[in-house]
């Protein structure tokens, strides 16, 4: 119970928020609404996912935001060079699982901070980007490329559904697999991990890479709502990811945390931005109102252990 | 897993592990200079030496930590180029470091799993069936431990217990066992004894590291001293009829090489007036409750109790890191508040804690600022550093404590176990304090240091400074001591006089009344 | 000759990021119009003053192991917040400037706060803060509000030149960071912060106030944004809620280029303004060369990554050559004490 | 270590050298060493016999719109055989434009022509510029008139604004709720246009009501969660108002997915080629914007024309070579109205 308390805490938080949208704002829960919700979270929990292994190793992404955009234009210029769909996406998956290899290199093999490397990373992609792409749409995609060619309603069932696949593979891969304890392990104590006869390197290596093809898919799930992609997609992205990670619970010490609350943090964070809009909330306390959210959760859970 | 620690008898006798002309160099510092080694199955092997001497480095080697630059390493007959921990694992080597080497935010199953389930990574775990043989191991080693427990609640003996039982799980053919006692009371002593006992009846071969020469006696078949990174000699330690072929001193002469000066210096000085006083003193944080006890100036008190007895969170009261909230402590007579360290420090109050590595000193700063950390604002008025103060301050401390270092900016973290001590002693020591407090200060110091740091603990006391020693090695709180002071549960629970038994600190320790006995 | 080793690796990177400003500047001075004269230089300087101001007192932060990414947000907050002051407000702007000052140390008292008091990892702390300063930021002025039409001798402070030379925020930068650096590196101050760095809990025995001066840290933080945002203010001449968007990166950027290490402990603020003028110089030398802002960005990732490859590869290089002195197990950063 | 420290700066060496000697984009029109430091103080009359060097500002790189103008203004400095420096901040950020310009100061250019993001914020330093000697003109977004020359306008912000509202009320007949969707609430031309929204809003169609204004941090993917969320919550929004590009297609998109189609309709300001596929299919009404190709070119134009002194103050008239011919009003000089791109004219354009 103790253990679990910032999963209950932020999921208490969760439902105390739809509790009020449901009284305020039944709207939200309209299809729709929903649909449009979720679909757009479901990246964004693609990619939290990653990163939740990567700051379960004690280490931190920040460049996914635009790993994300390398990613997603590299889907649309595929798609346009007329690759079939499943082509596309397995290159745009291969193509993030290199990104992140680079990260992870860099990271275990050379034992740079993470947060540093991927902080000029990050700069890079996307300046790289810009130059490349000067800001222009991704346009004229054919038809197989939003929805997959498979219509609205199904596209939105195949996000959700392709999301939701990601999520209870990685649960049950971390909680059922040895890997998933490596991973763990590793985040506890890395030294004793080394005395285990577990390769601190490879494992960290490998949820960099992890993370970088789990952007990769991501990307595509986002990138198929839409009918073009905008280059500058996935613009604090890094930002949402990690707010949802360690709003979830997760320590950025390593070794603690579990996907549940990632979910949890990931959705509350979601809900967040239209709630404000049902809620008929003033713009400008967008930014605020997100920033208070993140203290309060965390503060919560820090006042709690440093009453005990 | 499987673990299957039914050797055949047959291979009683024969070695496991041959090692001849091993070295091991870290950049220009030779670590190994040539080792030679051997282990057979069943027999407890003793490795000694002081602390620099190389047993840390050779039982790494051993359990594959770190490869050797040069030498023969055969293992189970067969000759290895080199050997990594997983390697060494599956050739069932397994190895108990001095800190376990557990991870704090698993439980107990997940890891014994990490370790005794296959090492294929994308395999399937089940929770249920390794909960199943986790228990059993657990209750194969004695351990009353809840295998669903996070290893992060566990005390240091349970979670020795846990690294035993995973040996133990991995069917292990060598166990290699660093200052297993270090941090044990006598009872978890002896039946760590019976453990390993029992292992080296099934054939296992045991290579034991400790400082306690006593549990070598107890314990050991063969002993081999390591100095200056070289085996020096193996030798029996009893004969044919079971009759004792060592003597402590030669065993000493051997490890460091020369006469060491008596281990319980006597003391300089009779104890002056009361300088401290306890009363009551109690923190529910820490679970440490009504302690009254008084040190007189010049005194050195022991405080003896099983590991959990709250004798270092007393001290940690004490010294205002988890600040009492109930009682009264006086030192020189007048009542005083300490709230944080710092209120400790302006009483006269040094800490040299318990955990050295983590606590005692800083491993990445130079020596020189290890030792004037405490008293930077004393040394530095206004509060701008100058190198040249801080270096004759430092450079004094190194000769009065015979530290052996490069300079005073070696970095702490190059020193040895007992240099490092020394360092930890000296900060507090050029607080020019009142009262001092010592947590375990031999823990894990050779003989060498360990007579030196008890020279010096008399000397301060010869010097009127009043000595709270806390240690879990019974001759020396018995030899240092002029009263004793047990704890149990929080508490003070009896002073001896000095010269008590052994016998009679223990009784105290465990609740048994003297009439009992 | 205060600590020799620490020293040794101070000169290591000062002097690697030394070298590197001397290529850029011998590069730039071929293919840069007008890049090597004296008014470029003091261009150079005047420009990289907020950033500096951030990156000076980030030194500090680093170096006890924490973080502080919301201080481009706080310099928003504190213009914004000068900007009312003065326009809504009708105060002088001296009296503004001073309240300004007092936001910004109320704002990192709360960072310091949620970082002290609750022991939250300052890396999440100020992500949330990060958030919630531009979003008061933007809630002060409901995004619209553009503060401007400042009193001239207020602009003075930031487009006025000493001498018709000397931009006139040159010497208020150059008296923090000479502060700074004396303040980490001559004082008992800047040691407990090095022993806080390398191990909270052994400079905690030590008898350091580790929760205070962890506080003052990111007091001076707070401070040091809303000193950058007067600056900003009157070298901009108008005050509005976006402003400072991204600085916090190009600040750490700065510091980790200039040698400190990210885990905490080891580091210098005469690193942390070589790292500034390195960036600074880059960006204008580039521009000079008529090569496109984007490059910029770019090289700025491919210097940190190859000025923190160097360090490595230089650290096992000599450590093979001239032999270690560091333990073989102590390879595993150290972890601030978090969560 | 001595040889080791040398050897990586040397590899910087290689790798800036590679970069920073070669004119790789395509920017640049002449090779970068063609200057030098004594051009700066030269008046900016300028000889046939020497090639204007003029700066052209954004408010942000990677932006399409400033793409397109940039087309325009390399196609005029091809006409006019100038030197075209093209450089902005990533960001629109006052403060990363001020540094620029003062960059250019330094590098000592002829005309600077700027898009301003922030009118005073930009003022000192294009007065600066001024005072050396450098010419400034300023297009999209004026500065303070004393920092400039001439302003190539293309639409005022009560033009855009009137625009937009008076074609919303056309499709809603005049009454009916909208929405509007901006960049950032801090941008400062969209705070311009969405005042003059309101005040045209308030003045001529009283049964108009705005009931939401979001923020899309100037992405799609944003934009199209914002429309989303405006249209579930305000079930009788009728129309959605973009003010800023890739709010447009989002905006569309958005009412796409939604069914609503026709019900709900969508206008704003944007670039053609990123909307034809939405007014084509009949979700997007009226995308809104001047020709944007033009407007850099015709300041290029007028850039070069005030170096040389060919665009005095008090002109009335401006030919502008093959673009034709435009009016100057006072320090004005008028592109023409807004344009309307609707089905029937989108598919004339390609920017």
């Amino acid at each position: 119970m103790k253990r679990y308390g910032r999963e209950l805490s932020v999921t208490a938080s969760l439902g105390a928020l739809l509790l009020l949208l449901a009284v305020v704002a039944p709207a939200f829960f309209g299809r729709q609404q929903l649909l449009t919700t979720l679909t757009a979270a479901a990246p964004v929990l693609v990619v939290a996912c990653g990163m939740t292994l990567v700051v379960l190793t004690r280490q931190i992404d920040i460049s996914v935001g635009s790993q994300f955009a390398l990613c997603s234009v590299a889907a649309g210029l595929l798609a346009r060079a007329g690759w079939p769909m499943p082509a596309v996406i397995l290159a745009v998956l291969a193509g993030g699982a290199l990104l992140g290899a680079f990260n992870g290199l860099l990271v275990a093999g050379l034992g740079l901070p993470s947060i540093v490397v991927t902080l000029a990373t990050f700069v890079t992609w996307r300046e790289t980007l810009r130059w490349w792409r000067e800001g222009e749409f991704v346009k004229d995609l054919p038809d197989r490329f939003q929805w997959l060619g498979l219509g609205q309603s199904s596209g939105q069932l195949f996000i959700l559904l392709a999301a939701a696949a990601v999520f209870a593979l990685l649960v049950y891969g971390l909680r059922r697999s040895a890997v998933g304890r490596f991973v763990y392990a590793v985040g506890s104590d890395r030294e004793a991990a080394r005395l285990s006869g577990i390769r601190p390197e490879w494992v960290t290596w490998g949820t960099f890479v992890t993370l970088g093809a789990l952007v990769g898919v991501a990307a595509v799930l986002n990138a198929i709502r839409f009918a073009d992609v905008d280059p500058k997609t996935g613009t604090g992205l890094e930002m949402q990811v990690v707010a949802g990670v360690v709003v979830g619970g997760v320590a950025v010490s390593g070794g603690r945390g579990t996907l549940w609350g990632v979910l949890a943090g990931v959705l509350l964070l979601a809900c967040i931005a239209p709630a404000l809009v049902f809620l008929k909330f003033p713009p400008q306390w967008e930014k605020a109102i997100q920033g208070a959210i993140i203290l309060v959760a965390v503060a919560a859970d820090g006042s709690r252990r440093a009453r005990r | 897993m499987n673990a299957d620690p039914h050797i055949e008898r047959s291979n009683l006798g024969t070695p496991l592990l041959r090692l001849a002309g091993v070295t091991k160099s870290f950049g220009a510092v030779r670590a190994l200079k040539g080792v030679s080694f051997d282990l057979r199955a069943g027999e407890v092997h003793a490795l000694l030496g002081e602390n620099g001497a190389g047993k840390s480095t050779l039982i790494k080697v051993i359990a594959g930590a770190h490869g050797p630059d040069g030498g023969e390493l055969e293992v189970f007959g067969s000759r290895l180029e080199r050997l990594d921990p997983g390697t060494a694992h599956r050739l069932g080597i397994a190895c108990i470091y001095q800190q376990p080497a557990l991870f704090p935010d698993l439980t107990v199953a997940e890891n014994l799993g990490i370790r005794l389930e296959p090492s294929t990574p994308w395999r399937r775990i089940d929770p249920t069936a390794r909960r199943g043989w986790a228990e059993a191991l657990l209750q194969r080693v004695g351990a009353r431990i809840s295998p669903e427990a996070e290893v992060r609640s566990l005390s240091m003996p349970e979670q020795q217990l846990v690294e035993i039982a995973c040996a133990l799980g991995a069917g292990a053919r060598v166990l290699i066992m660093d200052e297993p006692t270090a941090s044990l009371t006598r009872r978890e002593v002896e039946r760590l004894f019976e453990l390993v006992r029992d292992l080296r009846g099934q054939g296992v071969g045991i290579i034991y590291i400790s400082h306690r020469l006593e549990e070598i006696f107890a314990l050991a078949d063969r002993v081999t001293v390591l100095r200056d990174g070289e085996s020096i000699d193996t030798r029996p330690v009893r004969d044919s009829e079971g009759r004792l072929q060592l003597t402590e001193s030669e065993l000493i002469q051997c490890m460091v090489g020369r006469e060491i000066a008596q281990l319980y210096p006597a003391p300089l000085r009779p104890p002056g007036a009361v300088a401290v006083k306890l009363n009551q003193v109690g923190c529910t944080e820490s679970g440490v409750r009504n302690v009254s006890l008084e040190i007189r100036e010049g005194e050195i008190l022991g405080m003896s109790g099983l590991v959990g007895a709250g004798r270092t969170e007393l001290a940690r009261v004490l010294f205002g890191l988890t600040p009492a909230d109930s009682g009264e402590i006086q030192i020189g007579g007048t009542a005083v508040t300490i709230r944080s360290p710092r209120d400790a420090m302006r009483h006269g109050i040094a800490y040299v804690p318990e955990d050295r590595r983590r606590h005692g000193v800083i491993l990445e700063m130079p020596v020189a600022d290890n030792l004037s950390l405490a008293v930077l604002r004393r040394l530095f008025t206004g509060g701008w550093l100058r190198a040249s103060t801080e270096r004759g301050m430092a450079t004094d401390l190194i000769q009065r404590l015979g530290v052996k270092c490069a300079g005073p900016q070696a970095l702490a973290g190059s020193l040895s176990g007992g240099n490092q001590q020394k360092v930890a002693l000296g900060r507090w020591l050029a607080t020019q304090p009142k009262w001092l407090i010592l947590d375990e200060p031999t823990q894990g110091v050779d003989v060498g240091a360990k007579g030196e740091i008890h020279k010096l603990i008399r000397e301060l006391a010869g010097s009127g400074l009043a000595v709270l020693l806390i240690s879990s090695d019974l001759p020396e709180v018995i030899g240092m001591s002029d009263r004793i002071a047990v704890m149990r549960g929080g508490t003070v629970v009896s002073t001896l006089p000095g010269g008590s038994t052994a016998a009679q600190v223990m009784a105290a320790a465990l609740g048994q009344s003297e009439e009992a006995q | 000759m205060s600590a020799m080793p620490m020293r040794r690796t101070w000169l290591r990177s000062e002097a690697f990021l030394l070298a590197v400003l001397v290529v850029e500047i011998a590069i730039f001075s071929r293919t840069g119009t007008q890049f090597f004269s004296g008014t470029n230089a003091m261009e150079i300087l005047r420009l990289s003053v907020e950033i500096g101001l951030l990156a000076v007192v980030m030194t500090p932060v680093v170096l006890t192991g924490g973080i502080d990414l919301s201080v481009g947000s706080l310099l928003g907050l504190c213009a914004v917040c000068f900007g009312k002051l003065w326009r809504d407000g009708g105060m002088p702007w001296p009296a503004a400037a001073g309240l300004s000052l007092i936001v910004g140390l109320t704002a990192g008292g709360l960072n310091a706060a949620l970082i002290t008091r609750l022991r939250l990892p300052p890396l999440i702390v100020t992500l949330g803060s990060l958030s919630l300063f531009r979003g008061l930021a933007e809630a002060l002025t409901r995004g619209v509000d553009n503060f401007t039409g400042f009193p001239p001798d207020f602009l003075a402070w930031g487009q006025g030149y000493l001498g018709g030379v000397v931009p006139a925020q040159a010497p208020l930068w150059l008296g923090v960071a000479v502060g700074m650096t004396l303040l980490v590196h001559n004082t008992v101050f800047g040691r407990a912060l090095r022993a806080i760095g390398h191990s909270p809990e052994g400079a905690r025995h030590a008898g350091i106030a580790v929760e205070r001066c962890t506080a003052v840290v990111y007091l001076l933080s707070g401070l040091a944004a809303a000193l950058a945002a007067l600056v900003y203010v009157a070298r901009v001449g108008q005050a509005k809620a976006d402003a400072g968007t991204g600085y916090e990166l190009l600040a750490i950027t700065a510091v980790v280029l200039g040698g400190t290490s990210i885990f905490g402990g080891t580091g210098s603020v005469i690193g942390t303004l070589l790292g500034v003028a390195a960036l600074a110089v880059l960006r204008n030398g580039l521009q000079l060369s008529d090569q496109p802002g984007e490059l910029a960005g770019i090289l700025t990732g491919a210097l940190l990554l190859v000025v923190l490859t160097a360090e490595v590869v230089f650290k096992k290089f000599s450590a093979r050559r001239r032999g270690s002195s560091t333990l073989p197990a102590s390879n595993s950063p150290s972890n601030p004490a978090s969560s | 270590m001595n040889r080791f420290l040398s050897l990586l700066p040397a590899l910087l060496v290689l790798a800036l050298a590679s970069v920073g000697c070669k004119p790789s984009a395509p920017d640049t029109a002449g090779a970068a060493q063609t200057k030098t430091g004594s051009d700066a103080a030269a008046p900016a009359g300028g000889g046939a016999g020497k090639a204007l060097t003029i700066a052209f500002l954004p408010k942000s790189k990677g932006n399409a719109y400033f793409i397109a103008a940039r087309q325009g203004a390399e196609q005029a400095a091809k006409e006019l055989g100038i030197k075209l420096l093209y450089d902005g901040p990533t960001e629109p950020d006052p403060a990363k434009q001020n540094e620029i310009v003062e960059t250019w100061i330094t590098r000592g250019v002829d005309v600077i022509a700027a898009a301003c993001e922030n009118r005073e914020g930009i003022s000192t330093a294009l007065r600066k510029a001024q005072s050396r000697g450098i010419k400034v003109v300023t297009f999209d977004a004026d500065a303070l008139p004393d920092a400039r020359s001439f302003f190539v306008n293309q639409a005022t912000p009560e033009g855009i604004g009137n625009a937009l509202t008076d074609e919303a009320a056309r499709l809603l007949n005049g009454s009916g709720e909208y929405a509007i969707i901006t960049a950032s609430l801090t941008a400062g031309n969209m705070i311009e246009w969405q005042k003059a929204i309101e005040k045209r809003n308030a003045e001529k169609y009283p049964n108009l009501k705005r009931v939401a204004l979001r923020p899309c941090d100037d992405l799609k993917d944003k934009a199209f969660a914002e429309a989303t969320a405006i249209l579930n919550a305000n079930p009788n929004v009728k129309l959605l108002m973009n003010i800023c590009s890739p709010a447009v297609p989002g905006a569309a998109e958005a009412v796409k997915q939604a069914g609503k189609a026709g019900q709900v309709k969508v206008i704003g300001l944007g670039l053609p080629n990123e909307n034809k596929r939405y007014v084509k299919e009949g979700v997007t009404d009226t995308v809104i914007l001047w020709r944007v190709v033009d407007l850099g070119r015709l300041t290029i134009h007028v850039a070069a024309a005030t170096a040389r002194g060919e665009l005095k103050p008090g002109a009335t008239q401006f030919t502008a070579g093959a673009l034709g011919s435009f009016k100057v009003s006072g320090d004005n000089v008028l592109l023409g109205e807004p344009f309307k791109f609707t089905k029937d004219n989108i598919d004339q354009f390609d920017f």
